[in-house]
């Protein structure tokens, strides 16, 4: 159990969430494995954002405990939990919207430099980071996820798409652990999609990933591991082709 | 200016000794004597702005606005009737009057400002009318600072506790410890000696808790409950039942738009059968004694610093008074019977420029660079005398303390008006003086 | 880029900061004080804004930290016998304590909440300072024109009333303002507080404590409003209640979005131009609050922006 | 103990007396305050001024009437619909322009109160001016005498709840107002006319304040600064009771009424005050949802 536990990067214990009478999470253990792309789906209202909400700290549990990287984070605010690196994409894009793209990103990266050199000196506490390092950091991720010399750019006005992409620029900048792609795929056309598929093969390699999916063949083609949730509990775990061969999972969800 | 034309023409005359030139000093010495009546100074032109007929600029700091509003409007009619009398009369040494107006909210801020926009911006000569304490406080500091005398219109004990500075006076309104001091006297001795004192719960109040206690012990009275009520409160029923029951006499007053309602229910909790109320008419000033409700204030006794209703014992100056700020023998506007004048203060504007009229004429004021003159002289008064200038009364006035000390009115409400039952005499207010502003350097 | 904007709000404001400081030598004498006075309040506006501007507080209870900065030293000054500069640090260390312990519980609130709380606090303060009126000498206040000690400089002796001290106190005090707001504002912890004011949630979820920023922003905030009222003490003389009444909170919001929230500049202007509006105005009318009223109201219709704002979206984009 | 009672009981009597009184007018006041939380989510901080001008129009409904009955019933008609006239005419010109955000629409609300105050002392003049109560009378205790105008008071204070409460449950405007209070997107899906609902509302609550000012009146008279102190007081009852909660808001109404006339009695009023406002402060941080009510924020 201990060598499980320690070989696990995320796992919750009988995590649940109440809502007045609706029960959104339900006794929910969930582990998540390093080193490989895991995704959750189900239908609407399964459940799936809740625990992700959850796990990142938005919203509080009715009770259950969570552990990352062995430690108990349960208690933890949602800024702690990204500063030990789990780090949430919106369903809906969220970037600064009246702030320039360089902005956007820049809020993200200076967090994350000035703890890589937090303790070194008063002024790392008081978080003088050069901005020079800032800038260079910003461009490397906004690069990083094709949105090369945008800096100046108000976020808002950038197409959906691009947004989108931002918004994950923003999350690599706050040197994730674990990175949590909620329904990254929704609103996007089909090229769109390809392309950040491949972006989120590319972040797989340096950066655990949980996706959040509705798209099937986004799952498929990315997941290495899925999990499948029903009414606020896991209805199933596996691989992409153990998912599509289970018959409750056909039954409940996949439907054809 | 006479010493300068005689200096003038001492110079001349030396010189054109020298010159041997009796025919050109003649001349020069005539010259000297026509400027000199032209008082034209060639040395500064300062005396130009002060020519024979450059009005004299009053500054004055007006309640337009705020709680003071309702004293502010009378206050403004009052000076404006005192400008067109003196004016009328050849104005002050020979110049027009001229008021210039500016509204401070009844706010210390806005106060300060607006003594300094009227100094340094309307270039007046003085500035004067203030009301409300708290604003006096908050203006005297700048007019001090600016140096420009500042006659205010108060009854506040500010002026005499020395808390202000040299140039501020308060020549024709009879502070509020005078006033106390001289009618709590005649209450111990006439109505009873265990007295309950409702005040207003700030300076003005406390002004009267503290005086009257010390009255209390002068004429072997008893305050024995003191209530401060807060000058935001609008229900007063809560505390009448911490008066005592041994209370002979309740001395109130009580400032604001709560002084209507604070009778009333002082009614209806004592009903009939009540102790002897003696209020300070600051709480009535503006109402009409027969509002609805009033009429508990039957048989009631009232301080009032001038009778608001004319009777036969008024003496000219007061009914020329009356009948100049347009003021109906029951007190209110001749125009509107509705509108109460504040008859017990405002007479302290038209005092005050009458007062300022004196000390001009008396000092030989020209402009700003006579106010030394003008602030001694002022300080060299001894009193002012009853009449037009003063129909208040005859008053003292004390130059270390720049507050004057005049008789005041005990009157009782009768059939729906205000009756004179005794008049004070002007010792029985005065105290001794507890600052001395002639020490202040100007 | 952002060096670029540093640079160049630097350069700005410097300009209107050398402006106002040779005006001291061509104004006449009411216009002299006049500025003074305005450069002090705006001042307490520039604290203000560093609230509501880059971090999206509304307060409805600044008067408090003003007033709380002014009693200080102006107690301290008459009691303890202080020193100008002693009571200058008498008021800003109240201050400071004060902002902080009110940050600790107003800030477990937002939005409406925190507005009505900062409206409650600053009444509670109101209250009490009348209720301690033997100590602070209520409603009337108190002049400290004759407790003040003079300024000595090169063995001169100057009143802290006499216009050029106040004119160039004044001045110093803004700068000094101007200056660190705009550097607070291009540092990493100005980029936290306008992420803040953007967007709290998406702030925290970037990893950072929002609550500690924005105790950090209020304490700034209020202690700087508090120096500034003690400012206003020394070189005005006159402490008093209207300075801790709740039109004096309503004040800073006005003058800080006609002259547009969010820009450091902003405040001085509006404070300026509501300053002598109510100057003139009331020379015309007795009625400067209905000005002030419907000011109020076109400006949140149709300028929500200000005068600043306006002209940073347009064409000054560097405008801090 | 008796002794106590002896001395202190008649106090006690008279606070509770007062005290509920006080509650009742502060319930009516508040609870417009509330409703308009309710329903818009805004604080209206111009709510004070329409009291006042309750008390002012009923000032003048008494001055053209010449007869304290008929000026009374007059006002009573007349006073809450004109107000509630400004009050929809703010909504539609101001309100609804700045989208009701909520500092906006503080700000929006503080100009007004400065207009309304300011166009008042220039129509109405600064002083305080009496209206005579429309039926008069003095009921006798054996310790003191109490206004029984102040009792009718308290009772048409009371039907005026009452009023609201039927309204809210019976009427369909209350279906609507509970609908957009509930959730505005739902109710407009709904065909909820939530724009007449907010014009609607917004005069409800000044129309209530109005009422307050016309049954006030005559125990305390109309001026124009009179605003101020039933803004704070509501504010602070409306806080207790939980923004938005109308039970809340009667049941802090007389928490508040009650336990001030008690504190001033025995102790002092400012002192009360003083309690009251910071109680309520913490109120809001550590209790942010009020007695009921939902979270604000």
């Amino acid at each position: 159990m201990d060598e499980m536990a320690a070989v696990e990067l995320l796992s919750t214990h009988g995590l649940t969430r109440q809502y007045g009478g609706l029960i959104a999470v339900n006794e929910v253990d969930f582990k998540l494995y390093p080193d490989r792309i895991h995704a959750i789906i189900g239908p609407n209202g399964a459940g799936k954002t809740t625990l992700v909400s959850l796990i990142c700290g938005r919203t509080a549990p009715s009770s259950g405990r969570i552990s990352f990287k062995g430690n108990d984070i349960t208690g933890l605010s949602s800024a702690k939990r990204v500063q030990a690196g789990i780090v949430y994409t919106f369903q809906v894009t969220s970037v600064f919207s009246n702030l320039s793209c360089y902005e956007n990103v820049a809020l993200s990266v200076q967090r994350n430099l000035r703890a890589q050199q937090k303790g070194t000196s008063l002024l790392g506490k008081w978080n003088m980071v050069s901005e020079a390092d800032i800038e260079q950091a910003v461009s490397k991720y906004l690069l990083e996820v094709g949105l090369e010399g945008v800096e100046a750019q108000i976020a808002g006005t950038l197409p959906y798409g691009h947004q989108k992409l931002l918004e994950v620029a923003m999350s690599l900048a706050a040197g994730p652990k674990l990175l949590i792609l909620d329904e990254p795929t929704q609103g996007l056309a089909e090229a769109e999609i390809e392309n950040l598929t491949q972006l989120i093969q590319e972040i797989s390699k340096s950066v655990n990933v949980l996706l959040i999916e509705h798209n099937m063949e986004v799952v498929f083609n990315l997941a290495d591991h899925v999990t499948v949730m029903d009414n606020g509990s896991i209805l199933a775990e596996g691989t992409p082709t153990e998912i599509e061969n289970n018959h409750a999972v056909q039954a409940s969800y996949l439907g054809n | 200016m006479v010493k300068k034309d005689l200096e003038k023409v001492d110079q001349a005359s030396e010189l054109n000794l020298s010159r041997r030139n009796v025919l050109g000093a003649g001349a020069l010495v005539a010259g000297a004597g026509i400027i000199g009546s032209q008082m034209i100074d060639p040395i500064a032109g300062i005396a130009h702005a002060a020519g024979s007929d450059a009005p004299i600029k009053i500054g004055f700091q007006a309640h337009r606005t705020g709680i003071g509003a309702l004293y502010g409007r009378w206050y403004e009619r009052t000076t404006n009737a005192a400008v067109k009398h003196i004016n009328s009369i050849g104005g002050i040494a020979g110049r027009p009057v001229e008021i210039i107006t500016e509204d401070d909210g009844t706010d210390p801020k806005r106060g300060a400002d607006v003594v300094e926009k009227l100094a340094t911006q309307h270039k007046v000569d003085f500035v004067f009318g203030t009301l409300f304490s708290h604003v006096v406080m908050g203006s005297a500091p700048r007019a001090g600072e600016l140096k420009i005398p500042y006659f205010v219109v108060s009854e506040g004990y500010h002026v005499a506790s020395g808390a202000l500075n040299r140039y501020v006076f308060q020549p024709c309104i009879t502070d509020v410890r005078a006033q106390i001091s001289a009618v709590s006297g005649w209450m111990f001795n006439n109505l009873g000696k265990n007295v309950t004192i409702i005040y207003p719960d700030y300076a003005f109040g406390y002004n009267h808790r503290d005086y009257a206690s010390a009255a209390a012990e002068k004429h072997g009275g008893k305050i024995v409950a003191k209530i401060a009520i807060p000058p935001t409160e609008s229900s007063y029923t809560r505390y009448f039942v911490k008066i005592p029951k041994n209370t002979d006499v309740i001395y109130h007053v009580m400032v604001g738009p709560g002084v209507l309602t604070f009778v009333r229910e002082l009614g209806e909790h004592f009903g009939p059968n009540h102790p002897q109320l003696f209020g300070f008419i600051d709480s009535l000033e503006g109402v009409n004694i027969s509002s609805p409700g009033l009429d508990f204030l039957d048989g009631s006794h009232f301080w009032e610093a001038m009778p608001r209703y004319a009777s036969a014992a008024d003496s000219a100056g007061s009914r020329f008074y009356r009948n100049a700020v347009g003021v109906d023998n029951s007190g209110a506007s001749k125009s509107d019977s509705k509108d109460v004048a504040a008859y017990s203060h405002m007479f302290g504007c038209w005092e005050t420029l009458f007062a300022i009229k004196e000390a001009v004429e008396q000092s030989g004021y020209k402009s700003k660079k006579d106010y030394a003159t003008l602030i001694e002289t002022m300080e060299g008064f001894t009193g002012f005398n009853e009449g037009i200038a003063h129909p208040q009364g005859s008053k003292a006035f004390s130059g270390k303390t720049h507050q004057c000390y005049g008789q005041q009115f005990v009157s009782k409400v009768g059939n729906g008006k205000l009756n004179v039952v005794h008049k004070t005499s002007i010792a029985d207010g005065m105290y001794e003086p507890e600052t001395d502003y002639t020490k202040q350097s100007l | 880029m952002r060096k670029k904007s540093l640079i160049y709000s630097l350069l700005f404001q410097g300009g209107i900061l050398l402006l106002l400081f040779i005006l001291q030598f061509i104004l006449p004498t009411y216009h002299h004080s006049s500025v003074s006075k305005i450069m002090v309040l705006a001042s307490y506006a520039v604290a203000y804004n560093f609230l509501l501007g880059y971090t999206g507080l509304m307060s409805l209870g600044h008067a408090m930290f003003f007033a709380a900065g002014m009693y200080a030293a102006g107690l301290g000054i008459y009691y303890l016998e202080l020193s100008a500069l002693g009571a200058l640090l008498f008021g800003a260390a109240f201050t400071l304590v004060i902002s902080l312990l009110f940050g600790l519980f107003a800030l477990r609130t937002s939005g409406v909440s925190f507005l009505i709380v900062t409206l409650m606090f600053g009444q509670t303060f109101y209250l009490s300072i009348l209720y301690f009126n033997e100590f602070t000498f209520g409603q009337d206040g108190f002049s400290l024109a004759k407790h003040l000690g003079k300024l000595v400089i090169f063995n001169k002796e100057y009143l802290y009333s006499n216009p050029d001290v106040r004119y160039n106190f004044a001045l110093i005090l803004l700068t000094a303002y101007l200056l660190i707001s705009t550097l607070i504002m291009f540092s990493p912890v100005g980029r936290i507080l306008i992420a803040i004011r953007e967007n709290e949630s998406r702030t925290q979820l970037l990893g950072y404590n929002v609550y500690y920023y924005k105790l950090f922003a209020l304490v700034l905030s209020g202690t700087f409003s508090g120096i500034a009222g003690a400012m206003h003490a020394l070189l005005f003389t006159y402490v008093g209640t209207t300075f801790a009444e709740i039109h004096h909170s309503i004040s800073p919001i006005l003058w800080t979005l006609l002259g547009g929230a969010g820009t450091v500049i902003g405040p001085l202007f509006g404070t300026g131009i509501m300053y002598y509006l109510v100057d003139i105005i009331s020379g015309i009318t007795s009625n400067y609050q209905l000005v002030v009223g419907a000011v109020l109201i076109l400006m949140i219709i149709w300028f929500p922006m200000g005068i600043m704002g306006t002209l940073r979206q347009k064409w000054m984009k560097w405008l801090p | 103990m008796s002794s106590w009672i002896n001395e202190n009981g008649p106090l006690l009597f008279l606070a509770l007396l007062d005290g509920t009184v006080t509650a009742f007018v502060l319930a009516l006041i508040a609870l417009g305050l509330s409703l308009v939380f309710g329903v818009m989510r805004i604080v209206n901080i111009a709510h004070g001024e329409f009291f006042m001008l309750g008390a002012v129009f009923s000032w003048f409904a008494f001055d053209l009437t010449d007869d304290p009955l008929w000026g009374f019933l007059l006002a009573l008609v007349l006073a809450p619909a004109l107000v509630g006239g400004i009050a929809v005419f703010s909504d539609r010109f101001i309100l609804r322009k700045i989208k009701y955000h909520p500092e906006s629409t503080i700000v929006a609300t503080i100009g007004l109160l400065y207009v309304i105050q300011s166009l008042t002392l220039i129509v109405f003049g600064p002083e305080a001016r009496a209206v005579e109560a429309p039926l008069y009378f003095r009921i006798q205790f054996p310790w003191f005498g109490y206004s029984g105008y102040k009792l009718i008071v308290a009772g048409m204070s009371a039907l005026g709840l009452l009023g609201v409460w039927l309204l809210m449950i019976r009427s369909k405007l209350g279906l609507y107002m509970r609908a957009t209070q509930q959730d505005l997107e739902i109710a407009k899906t709904y065909g909820v006319p939530t724009k007449k609902i907010y014009a609607a509302v917004f005069a409800l609550g000044g129309g209530l304040a109005a009422l307050a000012g016309v049954l006030v009146v005559p125990i305390r008279q109309a001026d124009h600064l009179m605003g101020l102190e039933p803004l704070l007081l509501s504010f602070i009852v409306v806080i207790i009771g939980g923004l938005g909660s109308i039970r809340g808001t009667i049941v802090a109404a007389f928490i508040i009424g009650i336990s001030d006339g008690i504190i001033s009695v025995f102790y002092e009023p400012t002192l009360a005050k003083m309690l009251a406002t910071l109680f309520v402060a913490m109120v809001l941080v550590l209790k942010p949802s009020g007695l009921y009510g939902e979270e604000v924020a």
